[in-house]
């Protein structure tokens, strides 16, 4: 049991750091004007996939997805790559 | 495989996604009421126009016509009479006393309701109104 | 323990009346992003105008928040699994506070947009985003509505080791509403 | 039948089968109207028609769904009914009044009802569907909350079910939306945006809730699966259909000067109000395909397949063609919104009540289970006669209304209102053949009534 509270630990982790990074992506006053740095593309594509992962860590751990094999095992992670790709066509023709 | 669906949960589900939505209802019921009066043309809302509001219900008239989209689709449709007539209440109020009494053969025709000329022009400043709701550009043209 | 572990099941923990449910929210959610996403496509300038008005760091709190009471629920189901019904019970207090957290400073923004006289007609973009947050907002109530029955039958006890299937159920509907959180974040706040 | 007072239901059952016939002729003079403007003008002008026949439509469908109270309360309560003689009571009233009324229609002109019925006092008259006068509205509210009670005090001294309480909600529904026909202000827009808490809250919501509950009652029956399994479903439908079906309310709002938010919310919950009438066509083919028992009342059987696949293409398909706000724009008001409601209508509400009289009727009338053979082929002959000439009185109004869209609103030079009724006449004359066929299967229907045999039996297998 000592090893699920640990998991839980590092995912808790990563999803804090990972949204800590996608909020300072958006402040213009510390890293400056975005569009100097990377291209409008790359930075909506950053964006998204830190979005994807953060919902595929919480299906899988949080939710205990990855006990599950089959179809349900995919659930979240297909409904979250579905609406990215629908968002990505929007964003990006 | 123990109970993977158990009623309980389905019977919660059922009670609490009513609420829920039920609940969502009614506070966009509520946004509808406070957008409602730069929309509805209220302040054209005169006591004649009332008047004809009561006509055109004892008549029936939604039972032919639509108006804005609905009622019956046998007779043309009147939330943009007004417009088709060229913005006139006197080419609305010939049209309905034109109607003759025995119909016209093998034709759909409007009844002959003989309203008195104060009852056409409640009738007529009835549908001048509805013409000045906003309603999303709907309908797509002049046609109706 | 963990070989009990490592056979993968055919169903998703917790109840499927409870996983069709959460497919059905997440369709819906799924739509409204879609839409947020192409309606933006044809108004670029107005939806970066006004996203430009949102108050960003109340979002990462929330976002936090969220993320935090999510943890909390996840910390009360292996607490629950140990049998440990007392420091269940205090977890789903703690993920509770998040939750409450969330809708606390969500009101903040909210009547912050009132004070502007900022509601759903005042623009596309502001429809939107009200219409977004203010529909995932009710199910963060919801979702605490819940978290507070859990809690209260963890705290009578009603939860083992063996037994738990309510709790991981109510749980799993309580990731939902932050895993939606997730995107709306960066869609609605942060991305241009 | 197990209990005495469950024969109340036979009179709602004649009276709506009665009342079915009359909105279906009502029905074939309007489509005749629709080809020969001036058939029957002035007496009978088209407004008082479809008065008639939507009014008819409503009552005879009250009627059943009454009877279906009558007939499943007692037997699932597994008690006597709370008051057999005020259930008979007032069925006198409601078909009196239900009778006058449309005799009111008939003889004199509307304005003139309106003024003798006082509908300035409290004006709710004229307005689609609620046509009623006022008086006659206060009248359903008295039989319905009378009715209520008799159901609601058969449940509570009895077992409870999943199938009674759901029934129950919806019923209780089905009154307290009512309410919002007494509500007609000058606004209107208000005036048509509350008109929509009576017509979709009852069609689209609590009406739902009363059909899925028959349904599952005659399932539960005539398969002999575990009700445990049925009930789960039952409730998971529902929930859909009001998950759905509240904020899908919302499609109606798109044109008639509510904010354009509606036309977001809206589109977005009524897209995905098919899917609880999806679920039931896989529930009903999936308990069927697990019957535990075949029942030898094969009609009964059919209608409740049929139901569930009617519904779902003409709730479900017909109206998810044409919910979404950019295509709503160019049919909204048009004859496609008619295909849709014809087969909407006829395949969530005609056809369970027809199931669940043609599982009760037999019982009723004396017999073990069923009717006989011949009796049984007959009334499977008016099952196909309807349901195909319904699909294709649907099929017909949609040609109809594409047309329509195309030359009013879509092509270049747009025509007006009736230059285009005259060009689309031709589907208007085959819709009315296909309603004569219609009319047909009700009378085999009615006359599957009248024929006699000697009883088919369980293992008389086919």
């Amino acid at each position: 049991m000592e090893k699920s509270y640990r998991t839980n630990n590092i995912i808790f982790a990563t999803l804090v750091l990972l949204t800590l990074f996608t909020w300072i992506l958006g402040q213009k006053d510390i890293i400056g004007d975005i569009s100097e740095i990377i291209d409008g593309k790359a930075f909506f594509l950053i964006l998204l996939s830190i979005a994807i992962i953060k919902v595929h860590l919480i299906g899988d751990f949080f939710m205990h997805l990855n006990t599950v094999s089959g179809f349900w095992r995919w659930i979240i992670t297909l409904w979250v790559m579905l609406t990215g790709s629908f968002i990505a066509i929007a964003f990006l023709l | 495989m123990s109970e993977v669906f158990t009623k309980s949960m389905a019977r919660n589900i059922f009670y609490g996604g009513s609420v829920f939505f039920f609940l969502l209802l009614i506070a966009l019921t509520f946004q509808t009421h406070e957008a409602w009066p730069e929309r509805d043309n209220h302040e054209n809302l005169t006591d004649q126009v009332r008047h004809g509001k009561e006509l055109w219900e004892v008549n029936n008239c939604v039972g032919c016509h639509s108006l804005l989209g609905e009622g019956a689709y046998f007779a043309p449709e009147l939330g943009n009479v007004y417009q088709r007539y060229g913005n006139s209440t006197d080419a609305i109020k010939a049209f309905i006393m034109s109607r003759p009494k025995e119909g016209i053969e093998g034709r759909r025709s409007m009844p002959q309701f003989n309203f008195n000329d104060e009852e056409l022009e409640a009738i007529a400043q009835f549908l001048k109104y509805v013409s000045g709701i906003n309603t999303n550009d709907w309908p797509p043209n002049i046609q109706g | 323990m963990y070989i009990q572990e490592s056979i993968k099941t055919k169903y998703p923990p917790g109840d499927l009346a409870l996983w069709i449910f959460i497919c059905a929210e997440l369709l819906v959610f799924a739509i409204f992003f879609a839409a947020y996403a192409f309606t933006r496509a044809s108004n670029i300038e107005l939806f970066n105008q006004y996203q430009a008005t949102l108050n960003t760091d109340l979002a990462l709190l929330n976002t936090i928040a969220l993320l935090t009471s999510s943890y909390f629920v996840v910390s009360a189901i292996i607490s629950i699994k140990e049998n440990k019904q007392k420091q269940s019970t205090r977890f789903l207090f703690l993920s509770i506070i998040g939750g409450c957290a969330f809708l606390i400073m969500k009101m903040t923004e909210y009547s912050h947009h009132m004070s502007e006289g900022i509601n759903l007609t005042t623009n596309l973009f502001y429809m939107f985003y009200l219409s977004l947050t203010f529909f995932h907002f009710m199910h963060v109530i919801l979702g605490i509505m819940i978290l507070l029955v859990l809690w209260l039958n963890t705290r009578k006890g009603l939860y083992t080791a063996d037994n738990h299937d309510g709790l991981v159920s109510g749980g799993a509907y309580w990731h939902m509403v932050d895993l939606v959180w997730l995107i709306l974040f960066p869609l609605i706040y942060i991305m241009k | 039948m197990k209990y005495e007072s469950q024969s109340v239901a036979k009179l709602y059952f004649i009276a709506a089968i009665g009342l079915f016939v009359g909105q279906i002729v009502f029905g074939l003079i309007m489509g005749l109207q629709y080809v020969m403007g001036d058939f029957l003008f002035p007496e009978i002008p088209f407004n008082v028609a479809r008065m008639v026949h939507t009014n008819l439509l409503i009552v005879w469908l009250l009627f059943g769904f009454m009877g279906a109270s009558y007939y499943l309360v007692p037997e699932e309560a597994e008690t006597e009914l709370h008051s057999p003689m005020l259930a008979k009571l007032m069925f006198w009233v409601f078909l009196v009044a239900g009778a006058l009324t449309i005799l009111g229609y008939l003889l004199v002109p509307y304005a003139a009802l309106a003024e003798m019925t006082g509908n300035h006092l409290l004006p709710t008259m004229g307005r689609e569907f609620l046509e009623q006068p006022t008086i006659t509205k206060i009248g359903i509210v008295i039989v319905a909350l009378t009715f209520l009670y008799n159901i609601a005090f058969t449940i509570l001294k009895g077992r409870k079910t999943v199938i009674t309480l759901v029934l129950l909600l919806g019923l209780a529904g089905l009154a307290i939306f009512f309410l919002f026909s007494f509500y007609n202000p000058d606004n209107l827009v208000k005036d048509k945006f509350y008109w929509w808490f009576v017509v979709h809250l009852w069609v689209e919501g609590v009406w739902e809730l009363i059909m899925a509950s028959i349904l599952a009652f005659v399932l539960i029956k005539t398969t002999g699966v575990d009700r445990e399994i049925i009930e789960k479903w039952l409730y998971i439908i529902i929930a859909m259909a009001l998950i759905t079906g509240l904020i899908g309310t919302g499609h109606h709002f798109f044109w008639i000067g509510a904010p354009e938010y509606w036309l977001w919310w809206g589109s977005i919950f009524s897209a995905l109000e098919p899917i609880p009438f999806f679920m039931m066509t896989v529930f009903a083919f999936n308990m069927v395909n697990k019957r535990r028992i075949n029942h030898p009342n094969q009609p009964a059987v059919l209608w409740a397949l049929g139901t569930a696949v009617m519904a779902f293409l003409g709730a479900g398909v017909w109206g998810f063609m044409h919910t979404l706000a950019p295509v709503n724009y160019y049919t909204h008001g048009t004859q496609i919104t008619a295909a849709h409601g014809h087969m909407a209508f006829y395949g969530a509400y005609v056809m369970i009540v027809l199931a669940i009289i043609s599982y009760a009727m037999p019982m009723m009338r004396g017999r073990k289970a069923c009717n006989s053979a011949a009796s049984q082929i007959v009334e499977m002959w008016s099952f196909w006669l309807m349901t195909i000439s319904m699909v294709f009185i649907t099929l017909f109004l949609t040609g109809a209304g594409i047309l329509q869209v195309w030359l009013q609103r879509f092509s270049d030079e747009p025509m007006s209102f009736m230059v285009v009724q005259e060009k689309i006449e031709l589907f208007y004359w085959m819709r009315e053949g296909a309603g004569l066929v219609f009319l047909i299967g009700l009378l085999l229907y009615v006359y599957s009534f009248f024929i006699g045999g000697k009883e088919r039996t369980v293992e008389d297998k086919v």
